[in-house]
């Protein structure tokens, strides 16, 4: 079972990322269980959001408190909640920022974890080049099908098709095309030091 | 205006009916085979106000209807006398829920009807003035603001008259009740507290809202009749005095009834999407003491010394009333 | 019928069974009272019997209803000085019903329509004489006829009708109205020998007859003692009345003197303007207050320009003018002399001071008694003498048409028990619908319908008719005006206030009953009846 | 058709299916998505015949029910929590008077303090009010439960609720099989009220009833709920062979032949539990699960039955009967009366506080070793408790004890779960 936990602020879409996440999955034939952290969402407040996919049926309600991945929709929360609370060794980070993880302060918390598990992508530029407006969320699963390969951009599209239409949906598929290529092209370079590093 | 000039000088409409009246200007009531909608054997007591306004409604409204009506029906006296188990008074679709909820459920039977295409049956919705102006007024409001297609038909005798006649928001200033007991310095119930639903029903901009009494029986006939021609909210309020609560003989019922609308102390009216339409003039116009006098509620007004204050005040709003509903010159504007 | 949850679904109208008249502690009844018009008609009508037919507009019901009392409908319509309308509880509600003009509407109706009496109850084979052909002869003769017995008027004038006719000026009452009611009467095979003078009853009881009735009227003026130079200027009422069916009327002069307070005397200050007097005086010795005659009627007269001398009396009567002495009331209110004298002109005096009876046919009838200028009769107007009964002005101090017609009434059913052997008992009387017993409320304002009247002109210089009548149109308003005083008009009040159903309609004629099942006893029903046709009567428990 | 939604909008497709006539709306979370769902059906056209009726609250929006249903429409509505409770007078009527309204209920706290997270205090208030209640312990249970609760409604002439927790059911995305049209009105016949408000046969329904037949009127009313323990299961059967899925029924066992401890629950929590319980058997644990879908009717016979051959039961509950424990337990302990067997009550999860499987191991490791206290709080901060207690023993004046105790916590936002 894999379990992404995502983490944002009210407003930045971060129950519907989930949400698209689990449908993506399903649309691959897997069993996928998304739901939020509920409370009186309000916008600006931190916000949490939980992503099951597994093989078979999913019975567990408990929140994820061990995840595989992290999807940080906004940097800011670094410092006002423990987003790391939990994440498995090695687990998947990928953070909504045009900055490097040594610029956000995580260069010590991130040494000697390998690179290919750890990336950013500027998902609210992305947005507001395609959509229009800044919201990160869709951009970044496109990044996260990039990184994690869990689920294919394709299935990413279709969940994105589902939810929405017409501009928007052509919009946030450009974006998330545009991510994930990004975080691919990212990947392979990191890919590509680690091997250098491990000759050396 | 209601009343259709009748060309008989005897008793002109002012009567039940009359032998030589023609068929068309006979009231319902008059009626030989009148349908009876609340049968006797009923519990209420002598000189009932109410099961007699309930009777004259509700037969009205299934003439009207060509008996094709259901009713919901708030708990209070009418409820109580008239469905004791094992027996029940009532001869139409009768259904009793709770105290305050009698305009939700008659908006449910509506919508029952409507879904089902069985838009020629009616709904009408009863209570007393506790279950309509106190605890049913947040479903009242409800069910006019929705506009809802239910008559709604509150006899208002001026209290609890159910559980011992105790103060309802609908009790008259001065008025005697078991919880606004006639003794201390300002004995009876308070001046400046209470409401009168009719104006706030018209503040919905209803359809329909009319006041009436059961003295003048063409005129609720007509309003009821009139009512049941229109779609959507309406809202007749009925006065209907009580020889319990109010400490009057049996037999006063219905005089008690014209004496309070010919003191002006209740506005006999009609109004239209919230603008008054329509008045009942007063007819011979008379000091409210006339009104007050008989009636033990108000017996602490007439002690050693009369409260001449208090008497002072009541005919001041007697004559608001006649002022701002116009109840003496011809003709509204 | 669907299969009901227990106890909390129930079936429509099941309350049936529950009779709550177990909690009656008073219970209502119906009943008929006497309305006050009823209750003062001297002729004994039952106007408002007769009313609730005109409302309906049955007209002929109306008048066979009247008719059941009074053979005289179109002549009461107008000679009545109908106590009914001063008694009538409309009076406090707006004005008195115009049952006058509605009887008078009916009478003519029926002389228009030829409208006959029903046929008279089968031959007794009695027959009982008639002495005089006045109201109290023909209201008499009308009803033996009516119960069977064979009535014989003897009637000494060449005309029937009595005072009507010898009394009642023509302006007041025309005279083909009086031929064709009584024509009716005949017409019920009633006989009459007209020209016949009856000089001695017994001689006459003795032409077969088994029973009398005497009402010869009051036809001998009274006389007062005035010094007069010239005796023929001055003379009586009757005379002068009578005069004016023969072929000379009176000659009064250009200035007229009437002495008397009472109608009569008006009848002749009126007779004389209509003359052509120019000038026509009434003379009284004391107030407008006071005097007998009616005071509509001394309206009329004043109108029509007679003139009136309150509080003065005629000391005596000259050549061309008469000595008046002037009058003032004393601390009782009655007149005293002032020694004050005033000098009228007049061409005439016409002395109008009451009548009385020719009471010389009644010689030698054994047990009858007479008493200041009348017969005494006991209840069921029978003379001392068995019998042999009287009525009218002979009979009674109330000389009116329509006393006449109640006396006349009243012994013929006194003759009927008479000749049967038996004693007359009137029926008893039901208690009074008083103005306190009803629920005005119910009733629409609706003011009395005023009668078209003849102009001054035409009314000083002809006999024409003075009062008009009513359409049908107005009749029929003027009698819906009636309150039934105490008699129940089918208003639907007790059916339609019954909290507890438990008035059962009948359906129009039929009035309604109580079903004491379910009466709880609360007297609604009797407090809204508008006429007070029902009482509440305590329930003994 | 399989499909990935959100269990709200599968449980307002469910009750569109079902072909409802009238619908009553009241917003309260985490109800509304239900509501929103089926409103947007009936503006669009998609679901015809229905009346949806935005009524002004929920007092009302159980009376518009009662007055629909008695004049012969199927009706539905749903609410939650304070809802609940606002219109119990009218919960209580609906079932005296025999009117078969469908209501979901998304679980959820009661205040004070408010709270709007999942626990089952809401439903439970309501245990005798004489409605039938259902627990769903997914989306697919839930939205099938509503099928069968109209069916089960119609045939007894009672109000059904179908309970899901809040937010954790409610508001989750997850894997459902949505039937279709064909196969609800194979299952579900139109509505044929027992009674209805017709003037081709007039009827007063509501009588006042006095001592002399009252007694008979509530027996009546026990007699029905115990033809409901008959029907429930015929009626999962039947559910089976039309949908080809088991759901519904009054309990469900989970390993529990030849279970030492059996772990009984409602709702939702099933699932982590039977998670736990999958790995405890793996350590070689004889621990198995009973699910209680029908609370009411309770199954007093099948429980004992689940029960007969193990040694202890853990009910774990969601809900609180202050001042002496557990609900469901007292109810178990009904159903095991003179079986000799231990019981323990653990109260768990309220206001939406996280059961996790780390706690679940060790309450049920404890419990097989036969040392959990007969009432447990699980995952209770006694070092906010006892400080609070402490407080209070101190000053008169404390203060409102959840802001203090809030303090102790510091910022909730820092918690994940």
């Amino acid at each position: 079972m894999f379990q992404v936990r995502i983490h944002g602020r009210g407003g930045q879409g971060v129950v519907t990322a989930a949400e698209m996440l689990s449908i993506a999955a399903f649309d691959e034939g897997r069993y996928a269980q998304a739901f939020p952290s509920f409370g009186s969402e309000r916008t600006g407040a931190p916000v949490v959001a939980f992503c099951r996919i597994a093989d078979k049926e999913i019975r567990l309600r408990e929140p994820i408190m061990e995840p595989d991945a992290l999807i940080i929709q906004d940097p800011t929360l670094l410092h006002q909640v423990d987003v790391f609370a939990g994440l498995k060794k090695d687990g998947y980070i990928l953070i909504n920022t045009n900055k490097s993880f040594e610029q956000l302060g995580l260069g010590d918390f991130v040494r000697d974890w390998p690179h290919d598990r750890l990336c950013t992508v500027s998902a609210t530029d992305l947005s507001r080049k395609h959509v229009g407006r800044p919201m990160p969320n869709v951009p970044l699963l496109g990044g996260f099908a990039a990184v994690s390969g869990v689920i294919r951009l394709e299935s990413v599209i279709m969940a994105i098709n589902e939810k929405f239409s017409g501009k928007v949906a052509a919009g946030n598929i450009a974006g998330a095309t545009e991510a994930y290529e990004i975080v691919r092209a990212a990947m392979e370079a990191a890919r590509g030091e680690d091997k250098e590093s491990a000759h050396a | 205006m209601s009343l259709q000039p009748i060309k008989f000088y005897q008793t002109g409409t002012f009567t039940v009916g009359n032998r030589l009246l023609a068929p068309d200007q006979r009231s319902v009531q008059a009626n030989m085979k009148r349908t009876n909608s609340l049968n006797s054997g009923h519990r209420a007591c002598q000189g009932c106000g109410e099961a007699l306004g309930a009777r004259y409604a509700i037969d009205a409204a299934m003439n009207a209807t060509k008996r094709q009506l259901i009713a919901a029906n708030a708990t209070g006296c009418l409820e109580v006398f008239s469905t004791p188990y094992p027996e029940t008074s009532w001869q139409i679709p009768w259904i009793h829920s709770l105290f305050g909820n009698t305009a939700a459920v008659a908006t449910g039977m509506a919508a029952a009807l409507k879904v089902k295409g069985k838009t020629d049956i009616r709904v009408v919705a009863q209570g007393g003035d506790g279950g309509t102006t106190d605890i049913g007024f947040g479903c009242l409001s409800g069910m006019f603001e929705r506009n809802d297609d239910v008559l709604y038909i509150c006899y208002d005798n001026g209290g609890y008259m159910n559980t011992g006649v105790q103060r309802s928001s609908a009790t008259p200033p001065a008025a005697r009740t078991a919880t606004t007991m006639a003794v201390g310095a300002e004995p009876g119930n308070v001046f400046g507290q209470g409401k009168f639903v009719p104006a706030i029903a018209m503040a919905h901009e209803i359809p329909y809202v009319a006041t009436a009494t059961v003295a003048d029986l063409r005129d609720l006939e007509y309003k009821v009749t009139k009512a049941m021609g229109l779609r959507g909210a309406r809202y007749i309020h009925i006065l209907v005095p009580c020889p319990l609560g109010w400490g009057t003989a049996s037999q006063d019922t219905i005089r008690m009834a014209r004496l309070a609308k010919e003191t002006g102390v209740f506005p006999v009216f009609e109004a239209e999407h919230g603008e008054v339409t329509a008045v009942l003039k007063i007819r011979k116009r008379l000091p409210v003491e006339e009104y007050l006098r008989p009636q033990k509620r108000y017996a602490h007004l007439f002690g050693k010394q009369p409260r001449v204050d208090t008497i002072a005040h009541i005919q001041s709003l007697a004559d608001k009333n006649i002022r701002k509903y116009k109840l003496l010159e011809e003709g509204i504007q | 019928m669907m299969d009901k949850p227990f106890a909390i679904t129930l079936n429509p109208g099941s309350s049936l069974a529950n009779h709550t008249g177990s909690w009656r502690t008073t219970r209502p009844v119906y009943v008929d009272r006497l309305p006050p018009c009823n209750a003062t008609c001297p002729a004994g009508e039952n106007i408002q019997g007769w009313l609730v037919h005109a409302e309906s507009g049955d007209y002929e019901k109306a008048w066979r209803s009247l008719v059941e009392n009074n053979p005289l409908p179109a002549i009461m319509g107008r000679a009545c000085y109908h106590p009914c309308e001063g008694a009538c509880n409309r009076n406090r509600l707006d004005e008195a019903v115009g049952i006058n003009s509605v009887e008078r509407f009916l009478g003519d109706e029926a002389i228009k329509h030829g409208w006959k009496f029903d046929a008279p109850a089968k031959s007794t084979g009695k027959r009982v004489l008639v002495i005089g052909a006045g109201p109290a002869g023909l209201s008499a003769a009308y009803h033996l006829q009516r119960l069977g017995h064979q009535a014989v008027i003897y009637e000494a004038a060449e005309h029937a009708g009595g005072m009507m006719r010898y009394g009642i000026p023509k302006y007041r009452l025309p005279r083909d109205v009086i031929d064709a009611e009584v024509q009716r009467i005949l017409d019920l095979g009633v006989e009459i020998h007209l020209n016949t003078k009856v000089a001695n009853l017994a001689d006459t009881m003795k032409e077969g007859f088994d029973a009398a009735f005497l009402g010869v009227g009051a036809h001998i003026a009274k006389r007062a003692y005035i010094p007069a130079g010239d005796a023929d200027k001055v003379l009586d009422a009757v005379s002068v009345l009578r005069g004016m069916e023969g072929q000379a009327t009176p000659l009064l002069g250009r200035r007229v003197v009437v002495y008397g307070g009472g109608n009569t005397a008006i009848d002749v200050a009126r007779t004389a303007k209509r003359l052509g007097a120019e000038e026509s005086i009434i003379v009284y010795r004391r107030t407008r207050e006071k005097m007998p005659a009616h005071d509509f009627e001394v309206e009329d007269a004043l109108k029509e320009g007679v003139s009136i001398k309150w509080l003065s009396t005629i000391t005596e009567a000259g050549e061309s003018d008469i000595m008046v002495e002037k009058m003032a009331l004393d601390a009782n209110g009655f007149p005293q002399p002032t020694g004050e004298y005033e000098r009228i002109e007049a061409d005439s005096l016409v002395l109008a001071l009451g009548q009385d009876t020719d009471l010389s046919l009644l010689e030698h009838v054994e047990g009858l008694v007479t008493g200041n200028g009348i017969v005494q009769v006991d209840a069921g107007m029978m003379t001392g003498h068995p019998g042999v009964f009287a009525g009218g002005d002979m009979a009674g101090t109330e000389r009116t048409v329509t006393v006449a017609v109640g006396h006349g009434k009243k012994a013929a059913r006194a003759i009927n028990a008479w000749l049967r052997g038996e004693k007359f008992a009137p029926p008893p009387k039901p208690e009074l619908a008083t103005f306190e017993r009803l629920n005005t409320w119910y009733y629409s304002d609706a003011p009395k319908t005023v009668r078209p009247v003849l102009d001054i002109i035409r009314r000083q210089s002809t006999f024409e008719e003075v009062m008009g009548g009513l359409d049908e149109g107005n009749a029929q308003f003027e009698a819906r005006r009636c309150l039934s005083c105490g008699n129940c008009f089918e208003c639907d009040n007790c059916y339609g206030v019954c909290p507890d159903n438990a008035v059962i309609k009948l359906g129009p004629g039929n009035r309604f009953k109580f079903n004491y099942d379910y009466c709880k006893g609360c007297g609604m029903c009797a407090a809204e009846c508008p006429c007070g046709a029902i009482a509440v009567v305590a329930e003994d428990i | 058709m399989l499909k990935q939604t959100e269990g709200s909008h599968a449980v307002a497709e469910a009750v569109a299916l079902c072909r409802p006539e009238v619908i009553c709306a009241y917003p309260i979370s985490p109800q509304t998505h239900i509501v929103e769902g089926i409103g947007e059906m009936v503006k669009s056209g998609e679901l015809k015949n229905c009346e949806f009726l935005n009524v002004e609250s929920e007092f009302a929006a159980m009376s518009v029910a009662i007055g629909s249903s008695a004049a012969g429409a199927r009706t539905y509505t749903a609410t939650a929590s304070q809802g609940l409770l606002f219109m119990v007078e009218a919960v209580y009527n609906a079932s005296g008077l025999g009117l078969p309204i469908v209501m979901t209920v998304a679980n959820r706290a009661i205040g004070a303090p408010i709270n709007i997270w999942n626990d089952h205090s809401d439903s439970l208030s309501q245990r005798d009010c004489g409605w039938i209640q259902l627990f769903a312990e997914t989306n697919q249970e839930a939205l099938d439960l509503h099928i069968q609760a109209f069916k089960l409604a119609e045939e007894l002439s009672l109000p059904v609720m179908v309970c899901m927790d809040g937010f954790i059911l409610t508001h989750a995305y997850e894997r459902v099989d949505m039937p279709t049209q064909q196969q609800v009105d194979a299952f579900l016949p139109p509505y044929s009220p027992r009674q209805v408000l017709d003037p081709a046969q007039p009827v007063s329904i509501g009588a006042m009833v006095g001592p002399e037949a009252f007694m008979e009127v509530r027996y009546l009313a026990h007699a029905k709920q115990m033809q409901a323990l008959e029907l429930i299961p015929k009626m999962a059967e039947e559910f089976k062979t039309v949908f080809g899925r088991a759901i519904g029924g009054l309990t469900h066992t989970y390993r529990g032949d030849d279970a030492e401890t059996m772990v009984i629950a409602m709702g939702s929590v099933l699932g982590t539990i039977k998670d736990v319980v999958d790995e405890m058997r793996d350590a070689g644990h004889n621990i198995g699960v009973l699910g209680i879908t029908s609370f009411r009717p309770f199954p007093l016979a099948a429980v004992a039955d689940a029960l007969r051959h193990c040694k202890r039961f853990v009910v774990l509950e969601k809900s609180l009967a202050v001042g002496i424990g557990g609900i469901v337990a007292t109810n178990v302990r009904m159903a095991v009366t003179g079986m000799g067997l231990k019981g323990y009550t653990v109260i768990a999860g309220l206001g939406g506080r996280s059961i996790t499987k780390k706690s679940l191991h060790a309450l049920f490791d404890k419990a097989g070793r036969g040392e959990l206290e007969p009432l447990t709080f699980l995952d209770l901060d006694w070092n906010v408790v006892d400080r609070q207690l402490e407080r209070e023993r101190l000053t008169r004046r404390s203060g409102p004890a959840a802001e203090a105790m809030l303090r102790d916590l510091g910022t909730v936002a820092s918690k994940i779960a």
